[in-house]
């Protein structure tokens, strides 16, 4: 019963990557590609997102400041201060990841309601901060001027070229959290969710294991944050309030708790959903709040849980499946 | 059920050794001054009526509940100041009284899960896949599979935890706990809510482990029959400080203890 | 230094017992059935909106302010039914994303139905300020503290003196035992999410005419409404209210002598230091929990 | 009620079946905030365009072909405004994009536009949208920059020394906030107070009183409903007397309504279309703007604003450009704009040159007080 299991995580990333390599070629024309970058970046919040509330189980409705501080550290340094970009690309994780581990500590010791109001709480106060440092941050109507992505010499012109740029980015983000499920830290964490009093019985440290995942979700949001202010040119703390926190938990919740590749079907879908609604002009937002409702009541435990609850039902068509 | 108990040798320094713990939640002495010490590669038994303390000295020893005074040495070692998941590596570990299963995970996941504190690698060569990892993790693989046939689950081990009846998730916390190759493990009341077939079946687990795992037991246990059956030596407490402590047939003639649980005859 | 004292605490009381009322929404909601209702800021709403609508449409003032608020207890308790009961046993984050996508679907039709601009509500008994201590008092100010106290003794009295006040107590405690001793829990949580809706629209009425509404007013003052309680102590209907007073007070103070622009902050910094050093808030007592 | 432009689009489109290259629609985009906080602003600019395209269409298009816009709602959210522009570009093929409302989302998509080499009327005032110039970015909605002046004239005319502002916390209030701690000291005025309030805030009391303890001798107010309406209420229950002006973008009858008896005695500049009617009769302008505003009036049974002005004159200077060009061409229609001079619109008298695409003059703006309830011309 001997299952390699270390080439299935890279198997499945290397058919991933060739997937998403291929999309541009089957899109009707290359507008949809700046939606596909859109939902790239949204889907690497969103994988580390899960691994801290669908694995871990810790609830946050504030990951956008973190998406922020990415965007912003890089804008700064880059535009402001003239560094190169891969030191604003540096500064701008760093910063996220820095500002999270320093935060994890109180709040991780909170549970439930109290940790979903203090990391709320705190992804105010940061859009805050965006909007009134205005000679750091550019204010309310934003931050202009940020240079594209240039990496190795080469400047990432055209939206194909960041769309290959962020298909490899996202595979290796994917790749790193499968990779990372599947080992002594990804037990743990599944471990502690359901129960923490046993698994600091069986030697896991619960807080630094907290703050690990906290941090390392932080950091992926940072990341995601540097590379979208690269592609836009241009960001505005509109885009990393409370409501971008919330559809980054419904992306994770709709694609399913706990699943890599829930998180970024969820991310994908969620990105594209306001683009096709757009037909319906006023009503789009009743059509996105309706779509949120019975998706959640039909599908609880997100798209991955619903084929998975599907895929174990076609195997057992014959033996009644105790467990629905 | 297991020959007479010998009577075992003059003890060896006792494994673990409990001395004058008290532990007082505002102001209830959950424990007063209680010595307590378990023989090394001994099962030994902590009995007692509901709330004289047992499960809070399994707390106190495991770290889930801070001592007020007192100290806790483990192979003469102090752990009295290690948080909980230190203890673990120390060599304590221990079941729960309602079962603490990870559900959302594999039943060999679970057991996995038991060796966390002896896979060594680091995160980066987990993410890498790194050739020291593979080995750790196909060691690890390798004994949480042996402890899953030791109990007797080694074929369900890729059924969901949650999937699995109480009686064998039971069997499951046990074998998770032995995965982590402990020197001493504490059941909290495993017989609670199993039928008599399986009451016996873990009477003879319990010896097993003593004695082909060699890994020394304490058990907290209200089941009388179960207690006597295999316990090397009883501990009796009594409203949080030991009545007695001796052999089963020791205790089960000695008067305090009559007196304590069946109360005075008139 | 404290020139402006007396007028920063009359604004922040006025702002703060509007926090209070939408605290104590969330708590008859959390208390009977353990979900935090993020659409309660658009119950709110509703409650200003619907009076604005029925008021334009000819009913007087006083009623138009029932209707509306029984208008949107009738909301409260079809969501509880459509979209609530039916997630029972669901992880409790399936809950908070459904009030989320409640509390869309809430705006979306608000913004259809009334249209995208700010509206106001004419003030109860006039505009002209009263001034005392040093403070000019608005009359709305007095209408919405006297409405705060006479609801929070209404409540009191519900709790404390009626069947399904008890039972809604019960239900918070342990809904297990409430339902063996035949609590239709089930009724109990219809009738939360309906009394949580009166609450919030009332809390919205009394304050249109001060702080006007529109649409999209919900958001802002739910989270302001979550912060009152969690600062009062979660579960505790009178610490909601406390907790909102306080909120306002220290919004009122932080803009008043330090940076107006960091308003908003100032409460939610508040907030966490609280969360970090006392979680269970200023009234509400340490839960221990049980190993 | 509402033709849907897109709709239109489609039959068109099915209408022009026959390869006649004359007959075939000029295609043109438009990007706007029909929702979302900045939806004051777009929707009426959205409702004149349509309005507008109906009038040209009516009258043979322009050369001789109608003229369809696609209209998309960024619902006043920059990623929106980006996916909106692509999609304008890259799927419609548009000749020309109008919009966006705002100032930042125009400044997100600028970029883009320029790269594609299709030139963009943007309906937002933000100065950096202009400055330093791009040539395929033109603006219509005038600059903060003579609202302000408008008022120091007027402030500088009743012998005022002390100034104190208070500004909205988002782009159009932190624009006029950067132009106003310019202008201030450079008028010779000394500022006292500089205090700010949230879009969203409901209660701006701390913020008045602490400027009343600076004394001075007026106060500026600089945004957009409902909060200057909260402002001019709270004035009035503090019981301050210190006059108050307030910006132009609270010069629409929504914001009078809102203040209720506390816009009594207000001062504000605004575009003139706000007081079409009141006009003197030498105003060129005056028979095109009172046109405006009674059809906009009758369509669309609400008063008309400024904000659609901007909708106006975005399409009518497109329109102009492609008559100028005599082609649709993005690059012919970039030239023929540049070009313009003179141009009679809603916001003013238009004239664009290389180093100028804002086109607009000090006479945009005149001085308006708000007297039981209407509006009173207080002087150019």
């Amino acid at each position: 019963m001997k299952r390699p299991i270390l080439g299935q995580n890279a198997a499945q990333a290397v058919l991933f990557f060739a997937l998403l390599l291929a999309v541009p070629y089957g899109l009707p024309n290359e507008y949809y590609l700046s939606i596909c970058i859109l939902g790239s970046l949204n889907a690497v919040i969103a994988v580390g997102l899960n691994l801290l509330m669908g694995y871990a189980g810790q609830v946050s409705l504030g990951h956008a400041a973190f998406y922020g501080l990415g965007a912003y550290a890089t804008a700064i340094c880059t535009t402001r201060f003239g560094l190169p970009i891969p030191v604003g690309m540096a500064a701008g994780v760093t910063l996220a990841a820095a500002v999270a581990w320093i935060v994890a500590l109180p709040t991780l010791k909170l549970k439930g309601n109290y940790l979903a109001m203090a990391t709320l709480g705190f992804g105010i106060i940061v859009s805050i901060v965006f909007n009134e440092a205005v000679d750091l941050t550019g204010g309310p109507s934003g931050f202009v001027g940020i240079p594209r992505l240039a990496l190795f010499g080469h400047t990432f012109e055209s939206d194909h070229g960041y769309y290959n740029l962020m298909a490899v980015v996202l595979t290796l983000v994917v790749l790193l959290a499968l990779n990372l499920m599947k080992s002594r830290t990804g037990r743990a964490l599944r471990a502690l969710h359901v129960s923490e009093k046993a698994a600091s019985s069986l030697g896991v440290d619960i807080a630094a294991h907290k703050r690990f995942v906290f941090v390392l979700s932080a950091a992926l949001a940072g990341l995601a944050g540097v590379l979208y202010a690269h592609y836009l040119s241009f960001i505005a703390p509109a885009s990393f309030g409370f409501s971008f926190s919330v559809q980054l938990v419904v992306m994770v919740v709709l694609g399913g708790m706990a699943s890599v590749w829930g998180s970024v079907a969820g991310a994908f879908f969620l990105t594209a959903l306001p683009e096709a609604l757009r037909e319906f002009e006023d009503i789009d937002i009743l059509v996105y709040g309706a779509i949120l409702v019975l998706t959640i009541m039909y599908l609880p435990d997100g798209l991955a849980g619903g084929i998975k609850r599907l895929s174990r039902k076609l195997r057992r068509t014959g033996v009644d499946d105790a467990r629905s | 059920m297991p020959a007479a108990n010998a009577v075992s040798p003059a003890p060896p320094a006792p494994l673990l050794d409990v001395c004058a713990a008290t532990v007082r939640f505002g102001g209830i002495h959950a424990l007063t001054e209680a010595d307590f010490a378990i023989a090394r590669g001994s099962v030994t038994a902590l009995i007692g009526p509901n709330g004289a303390g047992k499960t809070t000295m399994l707390n106190a020893i495991t770290g889930m509940v801070p001592l007020t005074s007192g100290d806790i040495r483990l192979d003469g070692a102090d752990i009295a100041g290690l948080p909980p998941h230190k203890r673990a590596a120390a060599g304590v570990v221990r079941t729960f009284q309602n079962l603490e299963v990870f559900t959302s995970m594999s039943v060999l996941e679970n057991v996995m899960a038991g060796r966390h504190a002896l896979t060594r690698y680091t995160v980066a060569a987990s993410i890498l896949r790194t050739p020291g990892f593979r080995r750790a993790e196909a060691a690890c693989r390798e004994a949480a599979l042996d402890c899953l046939e030791f109990v007797g689950l080694a074929d369900e081990a890729d059924t969901p935890a949650g999937d699995l009846p109480y009686g064998k998730q039971r069997l499951l916390e046990m074998a998770r706990a032995l995965a982590a190759d402990p020197k001493l493990l504490l059941l909290d009341e495993p017989a609670a809510g199993l039928n008599s077939k399986e009451t016996a079946r873990l009477g003879d687990l319990i010896r097993a482990v003593c004695d082909r795992r060699h890994v020394t037991v304490g058990l907290v246990e209200h089941d009388m029959e179960l207690v006597m059956a295999v316990s090397d030596h009883i501990t009796v407490l009594h409203f949080g400080h030991p009545l007695a402590a001796g052999t089963p047939d020791a205790i089960q003639a000695n008067p305090e203890v009559i007196k304590a649980y069946l109360g005075e005859d008139e | 230094m404290f020139a402006g004292a007396p007028q920063y605490i009359v604004s922040g009381l006025t702002q703060g017992a509007a926090y209070g009322l939408i605290g104590l929404g969330f708590t008859m909601i959390f208390n009977t059935t353990g979900i935090i209702n993020f659409a309660q800021g658009e119950f709110v709403m509703l409650g200003g909106m619907l009076s604005v609508c029925l008021l334009g449409a000819g009913l007087p003032l006083p009623l138009a302010i029932v209707a509306a608020c029984l208008a949107t207890a009738v909301i409260g308790g079809l969501m509880e039914r459509l979209t609530i009961r039916p997630l029972a046993g669901a992880p409790a984050v399936n809950a908070v994303i459904i009030t989320i996508g409640v509390s869309i679907l809430l705006r979306g039709g608000a913004m259809l139905a009334f249209g995208k601009d700010t509206v106001a509500l004419p003030a109860f008994s006039g505009v002209k300020p009263i001034l005392a201590l040093g403070a000019a008092i608005q009359p709305q100010s007095l209408w919405v503290l006297a409405v705060t106290l006479a609801l929070l003794a209404a409540l009191k009295l519900f709790f404390s003196a009626t069947i399904q006040g008890k039972a809604m107590l019960a239900c918070a405690c342990q809904k297990k035992a409430a339902s063996l001793v035949g609590i239709s829990v089930a009724r109990m949580a219809l009738l939360s999410f309906a009394i949580s809706g009166l609450i919030g629209a009332t809390a919205g009425a009394i304050l249109a005419p001060i702080t006007m509404t529109a649409y999209d007013v919900g958001m802002m003052l739910g989270l302001k409404g979550f912060a009152a309680c969690i600062l009062g102590g979660l579960g505790n209907p009178f610490g909601a209210a406390a907790g909102g007073l306080l909120l306002g007070v220290l919004e009122s103070f932080g803009a008043g002598y330090v940076a107006s622009g960091y308003k908003d902050a100032f409460a939610f910094i508040v907030l966490l230091l609280l969360l970090f050093v006392k979680p269970s808030g200023l009234f509400g007592k340490a839960g221990v929990e049980r190993v | 009620m509402r033709i849907k432009a897109i709709l239109l689009a489609l039959c068109a489109l099915f209408a022009a079946t026959g390869p006649v290259r004359a007959a075939e629609p000029i295609r043109l985009g438009a990007v706007l905030s029909v929702t979302g906080p900045a939806s004051f602003l777009g929707e009426p600019e959205r409702n004149t365009i349509q309005m507008e395209l109906d009038k040209i269409n009516a009258a043979g298009g322009v050369l001789g072909r109608p003229v369809e816009v696609v209209i998309l709602d960024d619902e006043t959210d920059v990623n929106k405004a980006v996916l909106a522009v692509d999609r304008l570009i890259k799927k419609e093929n548009v000749a020309a994009i109008l919009g966006p409302t705002t100032s930042g989302n125009s400044l997100a998509v600028m970029g883009k536009a320029a790269a594609a080499k299709v030139p963009l009327i943007s309906c937002s005032a933000a100065e950096k949208i202009t400055k330093p110039v791009n040539p395929y970015i033109y603006k219509v909605a005038p600059s903060d920059r003579l609202a302000v002046a408008r008022i120091l004239t007027h402030a500088k005319g009743k012998g005022y020394k002390k100034l104190a502002i208070l500004t909205v916390s988002d782009g159009f209030g932190q624009a006029g906030r950067e132009v106003l701690k310019e202008l201030i000291p450079a008028g010779g005025f000394e500022m006292t107070a500089d205090e700010v309030f949230g879009p969203k805030d409901t209660d701006m009391t701390a913020q008045l009183t602490k400027i009343q303890g600076t004394s001075p001798d007026a106060v500026i107010c600089w945004g957009t409903n409902p909060g200057p309406a909260v402002v001019a209420k709270n004035r009035v229950q503090l019981g301050i007397t210190t006059p108050l002006y307030m910006s132009h973008g609270v010069a629409s009858k929504k914001f009078i309504e809102l203040a209720g008896d506390a816009a009594e005695g207000l001062l504000l500049p605004a575009g003139k279309i706000t007081v079409a009617e009141k006009l003197p009769d030498t105003d060129l302008e005056k028979t095109q703007l009172v046109a405006y505003a009674k059809s906009y009036d009758e369509r669309f049974k609400a008063p008309v604003s400024t904000f659609g002005g901007h909708g106006y004159d975005s399409l009518h200077l497109a329109v102009r450009a492609i008559a100028d060009a005599g082609s649709d061409k993005p690059e012919a229609i970039r030239d023929a704009l540049e070009k313009i001079k003179g141009f009679a619109g809603i916001g003013g008298i238009f004239t664009f040159t290389p180093e100028d695409h804002a086109g607009l003059g000090p006479d945009a703006f005149i001085m308006l007080g708000i007297e039981k309830g209407d509006w009173v011309i207080v002087g150019q």
